[in-house]
């Protein structure tokens, strides 16, 4: 008996243990609740850096206007590590412990993936920023990065126009190099583009210029790489170092101060896909989305003392789409958010202008994006 | 006090066994935690018996956690086969792999040995990267079904968590009984002294492969129930840093213990949930922790848990 | 553009790539060649060399000055990690000590990430100047001071080792303890210098190859895991033998990419290593040992 | 040759050199079944050597070694280890990790009996209980043969040294060896751990197994061989019974050059 007495005191202590483990649940139900996945630490923890920034000053500016139906909005960040399993871990936290009402954040397609996994499990809304493909089954994931898609196929357009027509694919091995060569094959002959070759390498290499040597024997006019960060940096340099005086398309992803620091010597055209918040000068007065972009960018340099880019004013829209779901819907009930989410029509963001439906979670246009170089250490509008 | 040192294990089972139907409404989160806990704890028993008793170290045992999940995930995402066939084909892979590299890889001591599994686990992730048809490459592997038997789905997490730690326990229990066992012991004596085990007719290479087999095999069950819970398979998750992490959890734990790792890889699940607040101070708390744990507990947890027991049953004789 | 010129420059990409490898294997094999360690964390001395030189010469420092501070500081950290986290555990087997390495490497990295975030740094090339063309294909200069650096590295090491009082009784440690003592020289402190030897030089390696790359805190990663398959396929203890084997890695990787497939190079590489530790233990370069029974 | 039948063990010019050093040069001699043999020779003189050839731990340059009339070159230290050729080791090597006690490395002994499978620890568990049974007890006499039972549950480290080496023979004799390879056994002992340990080679001889014994302690040997071998500098020296070879002037000679070098020890 005293056995038994002992064992059931111990179950009962650990009990007691683990409702420490469990946390405070219950909070005020006053503001709105975001949750936020961002690579803070790993190999794209530049990039959450400037995700994070983003989505702050958003959120800072929709309460400093009262909110959303007077209710303040709530940004919970948890740190990724650019690891899918990590990420899994932040969603089921943010669902069920935290109680968002929505998810947003990711960066790789990987941890997109595993995010939208739980999400669609879940049935909360996601709202992801990446080169993730969305499937059909994937109710509850919206993306609104620019899909890869168009910025193939902006940069594409602009070839046609110039008369190039021989481009070789230098591809990061990993998802985003597998996402960019499939739908560079898709969309080439639509533009008249032939694909000359293609090559695959090392984000982590020091040195690609066998590749860029193994290209050059095909005579391309000119190159797509769809990377972001170092590695396209060390593209550009690399072909600099070997007089390939041809245009280097890298992904979207890097229209950042950050890359801008690391190509500003770097001889050569560097092309990037971005999106007008880069660009805000040279809008035009009617163009919708000027407000919107103007008064981020204000915001965000009177916060940060830098100019907002690309990555900021993405995240940006993703805090302004959940805003704008929860201010349709009125309820705190994820399914309607959603519901309300994909019903989104003309709604001006950095990214251009979202149309979602249900078959469309993603909501831009191809010429929602503009092309940028580098002119003289700045960015520059090149179509 | 020490018949509660006996019956621990009763007390485990009862605690798993009432954890959800008692915290009432146990939460996705909750439950998605302790499977993960309980997936590592599975690698870290099964590095164990490899490290902690056979004595071959091994810097890349994600190597057959990702054979585990990719079988599973591919044939049960891409061919619908059952995922118990599923399962059990991850395993005899695994295994097959082991015998495989095994004979000459363990022919290695010490640094030699942990630079030929690591290269091991690099080749398994190139591979998987590569073989984007198959494996759907660095994008991932979408679409994993959840686990069922004829039947029975256990798409739900509560069901889930049981399946887990139902499979933790055998895992845990037949590594007991392996290692407590003549075959255990033998390891032991490979571990020790590989020339003295030769000259009483053990036959240190067969062994060795005998233990990376079960080994790995084990470690593919992981991978398997790892497939499943998250639907969606990236290398990312079975690169060498996680081969590292179920290294650490073995020397955090106390290695060759089978309860030490165990309790290390505990440790190391849980630990994030109270140090992510700390974010870009994280990676530094984590090394200092390890670093604390290595210099002043040489036996582990594990080996503290051990310490405090004797001192208790020596205090209470007394 | 013919094919020979292209046949070139596969050859100068895997010299640049193998000047990396090269440099990071020797501070490897110093600490293993003394202390019989290897060292996980030398990927971090690697980064903190090359971050510690970009902020000093922003800071104005002249470019030598700025380059003798960050190898000194990078050994003096090395040296303590030595003395207050390895040397309480020297005994510990293998298993214990590689993660303690291990655990050495998340804290470095850790606080290389407070101290100087996470944006890429640039370091400008150690001499302006236009790439080098040779046959049509192109080689950094930067390069060719890698490879100086390295020649002279492997020279002091040289004279260090072979010349000097304390370089021979060090050496001596890794061989035969009793004999090191009788030489006036502790394998504790033969440790400690050891430690210093292969963070200075790992930071060495990090200042000479910042320009090729972008550094940050994580960038440590991949050079380490290279360095440690140029040390094995030298043989583990062979300083000569890690710098050959490091541009033989270097020069091979290019080809496979560029003959067989820029995909599989690293699995190609990785069996490659498999098939060297199995059949050549001691490595491509090292004496075969008679192993003691 | 005639005698061979009785002869357990044969070595034939048997040649071993390390990096062009000889350690052995074409030595050759028998080992008589249910005989104690001494191999003696100063230090160098490649004994050692020569039972890590016997025991397949090193393989010779050139030579034969047959055992019951059965090559043993070519053949693993594990095979030739369940023919029945057990042996110590100079220094001593036990079995220590993970807290293996005293009777864990008697049990370790009896492997070649035991055979432990993965299958057998898991399905067919009574079967393998009960062997281990019958196991235990065997090594439970083995101890108390060399006075050890009351250690049994202890760590090997904790033993003393002499312990230690009763262990090693313990356990050795756990492999029911038909021959026993003795690697300076004696060495550490005090005198009269020496005399005991004299005792239980009687013993262990008395029970039919044969032993080929590497001994400094001349004491001992001249007390329990009944043959001894001199090799010096890796060179068969003089053979025969233990009287005749104290009194062979080669002997002496090697013995007191060697002695010089060791300053007289």
């Amino acid at each position: 008996m005293k056995k038994t007495l002992v064992v059931m005191a111990v179950v009962t202590s650990l009990f007691f243990c683990t409702g420490l483990f469990n946390g405070a649940q219950a909070q005020s139900k006053t503001p709105y609740k975001i949750g936020f996945i961002v690579p803070l630490t790993g190999y794209l923890s530049w990039l959450g850096e400037y995700m994070k920034k983003g989505a702050e000053v958003k959120v800072e500016m929709i309460n400093r206007a009262g909110g959303v139906n007077g209710r303040p909005l709530e940004l919970v960040s948890y740190d990724d590590q650019s690891l899918p399993e990590t990420a899994t871990r932040h969603a089921q936290r943010l669902i069920s412990r935290d109680g968002v009402v929505a998810m947003m954040g990711t960066g790789t397609a990987v941890v997109s993936g595993a995010v939208s996994s739980v999400a669609n499990k879940s049935k909360v809304p996601a709202v992801i920023q990446s080169g993730y493909a969305l499937s059909d089954k994937e109710t509850f994931t919206f993306n609104n990065a620019h899909p890869t898609d168009f910025a193939i196929s902006r940069p594409m357009m602009y070839f046609q126009k110039k008369g190039i027509s021989r481009v070789a694919l230098l591809m990061p091995i990993g998802p985003l190099g597998e996402l960019g060569s499939g739908i560079a094959r898709k969309h080439a002959p639509t533009y008249k583009i032939t694909l000359v070759g293609e090559e695959k390498f090392d984000v982590k290499a020091p040195d690609v210029t066998t590749q860029l040597a193994k290209l050059r024997t095909l005579n391309p006019q000119a190159i797509m790489a769809f990377t972001t960060g170092e590695p396209a940096a060390l593209l550009a340099r690399n072909m600099a170092q070997m007089g390939m005086n041809i245009p280097l398309v890298v992904s979207h992803g890097n229209a950042t101060p950050g890359f801008l620091k690391l190509v500003a010597q770097t001889p050569g055209t560097v092309i990037v896909p971005s999106g007008k918040i880069m660009a805000t000068e040279t809008l035009a007065d009617t163009d919708p989305v000027k407000k919107v972009v103007v008064e981020f960018s204000r915001a965000y340099q009177a916060k940060y003392g830098e100019p907002a880019n690309y990555y900021s004013g993405q995240q940006a829209d993703a805090v302004a789409l959940i805003a704008e779901g929860l201010r349709v819907t009125k309820s705190d009930d994820p399914v309607k958010l959603r519901d309300a989410i994909e019903n989104t029509k003309n709604f001006p963001g950095c990214n251009g202008v979202y149309n979602m439906s249900p078959t469309d979670h993603q909501g831009t246009r191809t010429e929602d994006m503009i092309l940028l170089t580098i002119k003289d250490g700045k960015w520059a509008v090149l179509d | 006090m020490r018949r509660l040192g006996r019956y621990w294990w009763i007390i485990l089972l009862l605690f798993i066994a009432l954890y959800p139907p008692t915290l009432g409404g146990m939460s996705a989160y909750k439950s998605g935690v302790l499977i993960f806990v309980g997936i590592y704890i599975i690698l870290a028993v099964s590095l164990d018996l490899l490290m902690g008793f056979a004595g071959q170290i091994s810097v890349g045992h994600a190597a057959f956690f990702a054979i585990g999940a990719y079988v599973s995930g591919i044939l049960t995402a891409k061919y619908g086969a059952s995922p118990v066939l599923a399962l059990i084909a991850g395993m005899a892979l695994s295994g097959a792999v082991a015998w495989g590299v095994g004979r000459p890889v363990l022919a290695l001591k010490e640094y030699y040995l942990a630079m030929a599994t690591l290269a091991l686990n690099e080749i398994i992730v190139t591979l998987i990267i590569g073989l984007q048809w198959l494996t759907g490459g660095a994008s991932g592997l979408r679409d994993v079904p959840a686990f069922s038997v004829p039947g029975f789905s256990f798409d739900n997490h509560v069901h889930y968590y049981y399946l887990v730690w139902a499979m933790v326990l055998l895992v845990v229990g037949s590594s007991v009984a392996v290692a407590r066992s003549p075959f255990g012991r033998t390891l032991i004596a490979i571990h020790s002294d590989e020339t003295a085990a030769k000259t009483f007719g053990i036959d240190c290479a067969r062994y060795k492969v005998r233990a990376y087999v079960l080994s790995a095999c084990y470690a593919s069950l992981a991978g398997s129930l790892f497939a499943h819970y998250m639907g969606f398979l990236a290398p990312d998750d079975f690169g060498v840093m996680t081969s590292i992490n179920i290294l650490v959890m073995l020397y955090l734990g106390g290695i060759g213990t089978i309860y030490g790792p165990a309790l290390g890889a505990v440790f190391l699940k849980l630990l994030p949930e109270f140090t992510y607040q700390f974010q870009d101070y994280e990676l530094l708390m984590n090394g200092i922790i390890l670093i604390v744990v290595l210099v002043f507990m040489p036996r582990g947890l594990f080996g503290i848990l051990t310490g405090i027991k004797e001192r208790v049953f020596a205090r209470s004789a007394r | 553009m013919n094919e020979f010129s292209t046949l070139v420059q596969f050859f100068f990409s895997g010299l640049t790539s193998g000047s990396v490898y090269a440099l990071i294997a020797v501070s490897l094999v110093i600490v293993y060649k003394v202390s019989l360690l290897i060292c996980f964390a030398q990927g971090e001395f690697f980064v903190i060399g090359a971050l510690t030189m970009v902020t000093l010469t922003s800071k104005g420092l002249p470019m030598p000055l700025a380059f003798a501070c960050s190898v000194l500081i990078s050994a003096a950290v090395g040296a303590l990690v030595e003395r207050f986290l390895i040397r309480p555990i020297r005994d510990a087997s293998v298993g214990s000590l590689i993660v303690m390495t291990i655990a050495i490497s998340l804290a470095l990295r850790g606080l290389a990430l407070l101290i100087w975030g996470k944006e890429s740094k640039i370091l400008p090339p150690f001499s302006a100047g236009k790439p080098i063309g040779v046959f049509g294909a192109t080689l950094q200069p930067q390069v060719l001071w890698i490879i100086g650096i390295t020649i002279l590295v492997l020279l002091v090491i040289w004279l260090f080792f072979e010349k000097t009082t304390m370089g021979v009784a060090m050496r001596a440690c890794a061989e035969n303890r009793l004999g090191a003592s009788l030489m006036g020289i502790s394998t504790e402190k033969a440790a400690f210098l050891s430690w210093a030897w292969g963070s200075g030089i790992g930071a060495l390696a990090g200042m000479a190859v910042a320009p090729l790359l972008f550094m940050q805190y994580s960038s440590g990663v991949m050079p380490m895991v290279k360095g440690f398959i140029a040390m094995s396929v030298g043989g583990l203890a062979s300083i000569v033998g890690a710098v050959v084997a490091g541009y033989l890695l270097g020069v091979v990787e290019a080809y496979t990419i560029g003959l067989i497939s820029s995909q599989f190079s690293d699995t190609i590489v990785f069996t490659l290593l498999i098939i060297v530790l199995i059949f050549k233990p001691s490595g491509l370069f090292g004496a075969t040992r008679s192993r003691e029974v | 040759m005639a005698q061979s039948a009785e002869m357990i063990l044969r070595i034939a010019d048997v040649t071993k050199s390390f990096e062009g050093v000889h350690a052995l040069t074409d030595v050759t001699f028998e080992v008589r079944a249910g005989h104690i043999k001494a191999l003696i020779g100063p230090n160098g003189a490649g004994k050692t050597t020569l039972l890590n050839v016997i025991n397949g731990l090193l393989p010779p340059d050139i030579g034969h070694i047959y055992f019951r009339g059965q090559e043993l070159i070519g053949m693993s230290t594990d095979r030739i280890a369940l023919l029945g050729l057990s042996r110590t080791f100079q220094l001593i090597r036990l079995f220590t990790v993970n807290n293996a006690t005293v009777l864990d490395n008697v049990m370790l002994g009896a492997h070649k009996l035991l055979k432990p499978t993965i299958c057998g620890a898991l399905f067919f568990r009574r079967k393998t209980a009960r062997e281990e049974r019958v196991v235990r007890e065997q090594a439970m006499d083995a101890l108390a043969f060399v006075g050890l039972e009351w250690a049994a549950a202890m760590l090997p480290g904790a033993l003393s040294f002499g312990n230690q080496r009763l262990l090693e023979l313990a356990r050795s004799l756990m492999s029911q060896p038909e021959l026993l390879l003795l690697d300076e056994p004696a060495s550490g002992l005090n005198d009269a751990e020496v005399e005991g340990f004299m005792q239980l080679l009687s013993a262990i001889r008395a029970r039919g197994i044969t032993i080929l014994l590497v001994e400094h302690n001349m004491k001992l040997v001249m007390n329990v061989s009944d043959e001894i071998v001199v090799l010096d500098f890796g060179r068969w020296l003089a053979e025969g019974a233990p009287a005749a070879i104290c009194a062979d002037p080669k002997v002496i000679e090697a013995y007191l050059g060697a002695c010089m070098e060791n300053g007289g020890s």
